[in-house]
Formats: structure tokens, sequence, C-alpha cells
């Protein structure tokens, strides 16, 4: 179940990647798995404050570049 | 509402109350309180402060028995118990007269005396009356009084006489009621010389807490000893010359006998108070057990009347009273807040703490989580060591598919100070990952946390995983 | 690589080389750790356990002399030294001794005497050759040598040699170097009774550090009694019967004096340790300071050679090494691990501590950050007050526009143990509303971190903001 804060933070989405500082706000599990993934994260969005991307922002990234490929297949 | 008094009325000037008012008046909201006892409410004046001011001085005595394995040793201790209450009573003193400063400079007036509502925008304090746009009852709670156990306030006390140290300290000392208060309250007499016994009527001890946290928990305080026992009750007391006669019964056997104290403590539980409050004159509706409900505005049933803290509901929590107050005050000042807190927390503050934040291993299975927990023993924390406090542990339950932290139950020394991180935890909706990859500085209690969310991935360092 | 002997061979069993064999071993890797004095390295054996051990002792001492405030007396106090000494190397070998059960129980070999490599796959070690696939260079750090102080261990001693407490202890001490080190030792010989003067070479004192927070530490430290002399640097030293006599000069004014100790500690820095590693034998560059860089997964020029730990760099900390020791593992594994921390916790161990994480406000603007901060003084926490320690602050820095949290600096008691929200913060890109909105225990030192988050915007309750 999404948290009250997730929800809160949904309301408050910011701009994406790209801040002044080079840094990606990211959280660290989210960080893992694009690395994992082999994603680069500037090519996510974030669903935080400040676009900051979360686990279920790389998930859902992952998930939007899947069907691309399946479209290809109609049935 | 231009004919107004007020535009806000705060009735209690408890954590709640004060909380509320303050912020009130910083966004600029034309706020008064009122007050009919102290500024600062039961958790400043006899509560939450005056408690961990004596556990302080009991674990500093506890410290010193231990400091003999370094080398260090007192060859006579004396304790002077007049001026351990002054010392107590000192820091309400400032700390009250802090929050007294702080409303004035909010622009806060304060109203003394007992405020009683006339009709849903005004209220009567000391014969005056005054109207406000909206109100918000902040009147707490109040020890609950168990039949058959009369409270004197000098053998047979409540909390509020149980923090007025007797001298001698009483040789013998009953807790009745087996919860948090209860055991800071035993603590304090145990290290101070009196042979303490707990008795519970439930089966468990602090009740809301993790089960193997509470069983962890009781092992040490026993070790400590203090003598425990649940499902245990006490039906009557009588005072007598040797002492306060108890009778205790086992509640599973029924069988009863009579055991004599010298000090007696009931702190069976607390009861929200709204006497003298007249809520009906509102149309403020109160629920059976004394309690003014509120939505997560903390909005009662009549729209532009609030209730907040421990008379709104459990747990009865002076950080609880905190938020709600907050909550209140930025509603009525026209912003969208609203109490949405993912978890409360919850701490004994003796030593080792008992401290919890999140569901329990009992309460996630419950609701039906798929869980995974892991567990980190402050045996094999560097800096527990060096504390001379190795009981306890660290227990992280998660989410078994997400791997978002549920839970927190600690049992250790400055367990609470760890719940910060916890508490941000759930509010973020971390994972464990997100604790296991984040650096704790080392030597910490802290990278307890960071072990037990690794023992979730079987990943910890300093145990063998299983 | 069939053929090695290991998959991986670790060299240096410190925080960063147990650390990386114990994941290594987690993951299946057949490893092996190379250690040519002690399991646990400088951190357990001579570094932050032993001088966490020893701080606590002189808590302790400190707390009994403040505990008359709350009418708690002592008679007569005496300080058994050898106990105090033997104590502490208890702690340490009951942790040593955990490290290796540690090692065992994740099945890696290891390897007692010096490694040096023969070539990019082989070391030597006691005369036996052995081959991996990966190795990962974890030598860590030794003191740093000040030319005319010559380190005897007795009377002028680096900081292995000031763990032992010497009986009686030393009247006069000098500590040179106003480091993390530096302070935490005069802090343990002032508590014990010696008269502690620190003098530090550079303008200020705890480099890296936020400069207020160090003006607030200092200002404490003053007042417990330690002096503390900037741009004060020591000439020679010279041992004579009435103790060791060394010419201090201001640096500024070029003016020279002779000053009198019975113990002198020197505390200037650190430097990488490689002698006897024939890195070049594996064709691993050496920086000119003798350092083994490495990148985010922790490798060196040569990529199935990695580097952790203080030889790979500043800042040297045991966190920082136990981390890259976990990276390099997990890429030696085939893991995706990185080395990305947001930020590096530093601690000073005194009473109060010194904790922080992230940027100091001068770093923050150095940046081009447009900052916000917030300040929140022990002062006026209820829980610093029951605790007698109600000196230092909370201090948040923010980033103006997003509201992100980008440094936390605290003085006060505990300060470590806060640090975990902070450094959880800072990694999960948290705001300060985020930790504004998330309710903490009362009454706990955490609430200051929420309070100093409130302050940021104005809106703390137990403060008048400004
Ligand atoms: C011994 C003890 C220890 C505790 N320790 C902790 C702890 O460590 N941490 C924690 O979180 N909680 C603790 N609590 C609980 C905590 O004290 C309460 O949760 C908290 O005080 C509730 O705050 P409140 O603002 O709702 O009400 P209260 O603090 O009860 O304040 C209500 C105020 O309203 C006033 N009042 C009532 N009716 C009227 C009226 N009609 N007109 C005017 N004034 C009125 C009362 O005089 C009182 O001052 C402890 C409680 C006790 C008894
Ligand atoms: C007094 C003191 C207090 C400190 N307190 C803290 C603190 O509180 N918190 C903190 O984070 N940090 C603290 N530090 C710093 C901390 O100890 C170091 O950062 C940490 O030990 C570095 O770990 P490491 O694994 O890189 O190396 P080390 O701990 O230095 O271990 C390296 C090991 O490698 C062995 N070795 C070296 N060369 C070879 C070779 N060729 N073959 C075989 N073995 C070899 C050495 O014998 C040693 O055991 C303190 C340091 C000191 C001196």
């Amino acid at each position: 179940a999404p948290s009250p804060q997730a929800a809160r933070e949904a309301g408050s989405v910011g701009a994406a990647a790209g801040r002044s500082d080079g840094r990606v706000l990211a959280v660290p599990a989210a960080r893992q798995l694009a690395r994992e993934m082999g994603i680069d994260l500037k090519d996510v969005r974030g669903s935080g404050p400040n676009g900051r991307i979360r686990i279920a922002d790389v998930a859902g990234h992952i998930k939007a570049q899947a069907p691309a490929a399946s479209a290809a297949a109609p049935v | 509402m231009a004919n107004m008094d007020f535009d806000v009325i705060v009735i209690g000037a408890g954590p709640g109350g004060y909380h509320a008012a303050i912020r009130a008046g910083q966004l600029g909201l034309k706020t008064a309180i009122v007050e009919r006892e102290k500024v600062g409410g039961v958790c400043l004046n006899v509560g939450c402060i005056p408690t961990k001011a004596m556990l302080h001085a009991a674990e500093v005595m506890m410290e010193t028995k231990h400091a003999g394995e370094f080398g260090l040793n007192f060859a006579e201790t004396t304790l002077d118990i007049a001026k351990l209450n002054g010392w107590k009573d000192g820091i309400v003193n400032r700390l009250t007269g802090g929050v007294s400063g702080l409303l004035k400079a909010n622009k806060v007036t304060v109203l003394s005396g007992q405020a009683s509502f006339v009709d849903e925008h005004t209220v009567e304090v000391d014969g005056q009356r005054h109207t406000a746009s909206h109100f918000i009852i902040a009147t707490g709670s109040e020890p609950a009084k168990l039949p058959g156990v009369e409270v004197d306030q000098e053998v047979i006390v409540d909390s509020t006489g149980a923090l007025v140290m007797p001298d001698p300290v009483p040789a013998r000392m009953l807790c009745i009621g087996g919860g948090v208060i209860g055991f800071e309250f035993a603590q304090v007499y145990n290290n101070l010389g009196s042979e303490v016994k707990i008795i519970e009527f439930m089966p468990n001890v602090i009740p809301g807490a993790d089960a193997d946290a509470v069983a962890e928990f009781t092992k040490i305080m026993k070790k400590q000893g203090i003598s425990i026992e649940t499902q245990t009750k006490a039906n009557r007391a009588e005072r007598k010359a040797d002492g306060v006669h108890v009778e205790i019964e086992d509640v599973k056997s029924g069988e009863k006998r009579t055991e004599v104290f010298d000090r007696v403590l009931v702190a069976i539980g607390r009861r929200p108070r709204t006497d003298g409050l007249n809520a009906d004159k509102a149309g403020v509706a109160v629920t059976d057990r004394g309690f003014i409900p509120a939505d997560k505005q903390q909005r009662t049933n009549v729209p532009h009347i609030f209730s907040i803290g421990d008379v709104a509901g459990n747990p009865m929590l002076a950080h609880k009273a905190m938020k709600e107050g907050l909550v209140a005050a930025e509603v009525i000042a026209g912003k969208p807040s609203e109490q949405d807190a993912v978890a409360i927390p919850g701490v004994v503050y003796t030593n080792p703490e008992l401290a919890w934040v999140g569901l329990t291993e009992a309460e996630a299975v419950d609701k039906g989580y798929k869980i995974k927990k892991g567990v980190f023993p402050m045996a094999a924390s560097g800096r527990a060591m060096t504390l001379q406090q190795t009981g306890g542990f660290i227990k992280m339950i998660v989410e078994e598919d997400t791997d978002l932290v549920l839970g927190v139950h600690i049992v250790g020394p400055r367990a609470s100070d760890l719940l910060g991180e916890a508490g941000l935890a759930l509010e973020m909706a971390a994972t464990a990952s997100d604790i296991a990859l984040t650096i704790h500085a080392h030597p910490t209690l802290g990278e307890g946390v960071l072990e037990a969310a690794e023992a979730v991935h079987k990943q910890a360092i300093h145990i063998v995983n299983r």
C-alpha cells in the first residue's frame, strides 16, 4: 500500500533531473536498482519532491521502455 | 466572524495545547490559551519531563555501580533526597517558564482558570466570557482509578505522587500496572534502593510493543532486580502500621495472598479529562469512555471545534498531542494539514530503553503482510560494549516483496535516539536497502540499525546470518 | 582463472579489510585475508574502540562530578588505573576475537604475516606464495611523525601510546594537533585529572567541521578546562628530569617559549601505509603521498586489484573503509556496487560530541548553493536538561529553493546517535519538511533535529524564530 508520504510527494512533483550541482536526486535503493538494470538515472523521471527518484520510478521507467519493444509484435 | 474576541481559543496548555497555540500565533491568528492548573500540562509538570529527570539520576547511580569494572570506585555514596526532588522541580520550572515565554513571544493570550463552554462560540473562564471563531480542546487526561486501592499520595500514590521521592526511599515498592509509567517508576525506585515488584493484569507488559522486544526487555529488568508478575491483580489495599497490605490475586488460579509494601503506585492507565468543560453546551460529542474524537484534521463533530492530544484518543503520548496541535492550528489557519503519520513512536525511558516505531511483528502478520525480519544484538556492537550496555537488540520488520520498512523495535541504551532514523525511514517509505546502503558513523549504536537492515538480507557483518 | 588459490585475497584486516573479506565470503568467493599484526586493524586495536572505552570511563567520572546537583555525593573516589587499562583491553580482545570468529564463519582463510606482491596475481606471506584472481589492498594508515618530537611511547606518545594510561595520571599533558584524535585524548586525560593543553598549527581545530559548530564545541571544551591554542606549533621536545621540555612557537608572531609537560601526545595526522607491500611489483600506482587511489568501484589502475580504506584516501574513517570494503567485494562478485555515498559522517566522541554529515555552511556557500539554515540550541531541549547537558546545538543547512537538506551539524550529548536520521535524510534526498513532518518521540534529543528543520522555516516551537 502506498504510504501517506508517497501521496504527499505525488502532490508536489518537482522538475525532472537536472540540478545545477549535477546530482540526480535518488534514494539509495533506486540508485542500486538503476545500476543493476543498466539505467542512467538522468533518464528517469522522479515522482518525489524536486524530482526525487524512488525504486517505483525506476521500475516504472523499465516498464515504460518494455512496451516499446513488445509493441512491435502485435497480437 | 469579526465580532469574536479571538480567532482561536485553545483549552488546556499541555504539549498539545501549547503547540497548537504557538503555531496559531506563528500563523498570525489571534490566539488565547486557557489553563486551569499549570502551563505545560501533565507532560512538563508531572509526566514526561520529571520522570526523565528521575530516570537520569537513577541511571547515574546504576552507572556508578558498574564503574568498578573499569577501576572507578566510590568509598561512600550519599543521596540527598530533598535535593533530588528540588533538582527535578527546577528543571520543570525552567521548562514551564520557557513555555510561558514562548506563548508570550508568539503573542498568545494566556487565560488562567477553568474553561467551560457556554455555547458553541463562547467559553467562560473565571466568570469572564470569551468568544472565538474556533476552539481547540486539549484538556488531556488523568490517572485512572483502581477501586479498592485509594490513592492518598502518601503511601498509595499515582504517577504524580510517585514523582516525590520520600525520605527514606521506601524499602518495598509495588507498581500496579506494567505499562510504560509502571516500568519507568519501577526502575527509578529500584536504582535508588527499593525492592520493587510490578504486577500486571494482562498476560503481557508494555501493551503495543513487539513481543520479542518485550521479552528481552523484561528479561533485563528482572536481571536488574525488578520482580514482574503478569496475570496478577491487586484487589484492595489497606494502610496499616507496618505498611500497606495489598491483596494480590493470581488471575488464572484465583489464588489470593496479602503482601506488605511501603509504597504502592497505581499506574493502570489514564482516562480522558473533560470534567467542567461542558462540551455538550457547544454540541461537541463525547464518547462513553470520555474521549472527544476528531478526524484527520482534528475536527470534532462541530466543524469549528477541534480536539487534540490525550482527550482526542489513544495513544496518549506527548508527541502525538504535539503533532495534532500543529495540525489543528494549521487547518484553522487555512492550510491543508493532516495528521497523516505513518507511525507514532513509543518509548520506555528506562535503562536500557525500549523504543519502537511502526508495526510489531504480530501486527504486520495480522495485517496480512508477508514479512522478513532482521535482528542485531547489542552484544555485537562495539559501541555498546564501550558503554557497558550490551543487553538488548534492534529488530527490523520489512515487507518481503517491497523491502519496505514496516517497523523497528529496539531494546538498548539510547534506543529513543535511534528512533529518529527509524521514524524518518517509515515516513519516507524507505526500504531496508536504503538504510543498509547509508553510511553510519563508526562506532555508534546506530550502526545496529544498519546491521538489522543488512540482517534482513542475511548480509549483516558482525553477526552470523542464518 | 581456475588455477588461482583464491578468488580474492584481502591485504590487511582492519575494518575495511574484514568487511571486504566477510562480504566476499557471504557472496561465495573463495577468500583469504592477510594480517601482519592483529585482526581488527587500527580501529579495533588502537583506534576507534579503545578510545571510546576510555571516553566512556572519562564520561562517567565527569557525570559523577555533576551528580551533586541532584543530590548524589561521593565521599571518596579512587581510580585503579591498571584496571582501567585492562578493562579497555578486554573490550578490544572481545571484539577482535569476534571478528576472527566471523571470518571463520564466513569461510575466510586468515593468513598471518606480511603480504608482499610478487606479481600482479601473487603475494608472498611469510615465505609462502598465494595466487588470486583479485586483490583488495586495505593496509590502512599510521601516525604521521613530527620531526623534533620523537615518540618514545613513554612520555612522548602517539595515539597508540596514549591509550595506555600511566599511573599516576600525568599532571601536565600536551596534545600536539587539534584534530579528532587530539580532542578525544584531551578529554580523557582532562577528566582523569590532567591539566591539558591542545596546540594546533592551523587557525582552526577539527578541520572539515562547520565553523559555528567548532566554535561552540571549543567553547565547551575550554569551559571543561582544556586549554586550546591555535596557530601554534611545537618545534622540538626534550626529555628532562622534570618532564618534557617543549619549544612552542606562535606561528603568527614567531615568538617562542618553552613549556614543560609530563606527557606529550603527537596527533598531527595519519599517513597511508604501504611499506613492504611492493605494490610496484603488481603495477599498482602509489601517489607521492603514499596513497593507492581507487575509482568508485574501488579499482586501482590495475583492474583486478582494489584499494579501500585509509590507504585509498581521505577521510581516514572506519565507516568509509567499511563501505569501500563492501563495495570492492561486491564488485568482484559481479555486482554493480558503487561508493556513491552522498556524505560521510564525522564525529568527535567527546562529551558533548561534535558530529556532522553533509556540507558545512562554508562548503555549501562555496559550492554556490543558496542556503537557509535552522539552529536549535540544546538548552531548549527538555531531554538535554534532564541529562544535565545543555551545551551545544543542532544546525541544519538546507538548499533554499528545494528545501533539500545539505548538511547537519550537531554539538551535544549523543550527537553521533542523532546522525542516523541526518545521514538517512541526506541519502534519501529528504527535505527539511520531510523531517519536520515526521513525528519524533518526546522527550528525546532527536526532537532537536525536527526543531532545527522547523527553524529553517521559522516555525520552531521551543525557540523564538527570528
Ligand atoms: C508519569 C507520566 C510520564 C509520561 N511520560 C511520557 C513520555 O515520556 N513521553 C510521552 O510522549 N508521553 C508521556 N506521558 C504522557 C503525556 O504526558 C501526555 O500524553 C501528554 O501530556 C498529553 O498532552 P495533552 O496536551 O493532550 O494534555 P495534558 O498534558 O494532560 O494537558 C492538559 C491540560 O489541560 C488543562 N485543562 C484540562 N481541562 C481544562 C479546562 N476545562 N480548562 C482549562 N484547562 C484545562 C489541564 O490542567 C492540563 O494542564 C507521560 C504521562 C505521565 C503521567
Ligand atoms: C586513536 C584513533 C581513534 C580513531 N577513532 C575513530 C573513530 O572513532 N571512528 C572512525 O571512523 N575512525 C577512527 N579512527 C580511524 C580508523 O581507525 C581508521 O580509519 C580505520 O582503522 C581504517 O581502516 P583500514 O581498514 O583502512 O585500515 P587499518 O585499520 O589501518 O588496518 C590495516 C591493517 O592492515 C595491516 N597491514 C598493513 N600492511 C600490511 C601488509 N603488507 N600485509 C599484511 N597486513 C598489513 C595492518 O597491520 C592493519 O591491521 C581512529 C584512529 C585512531 C588512530
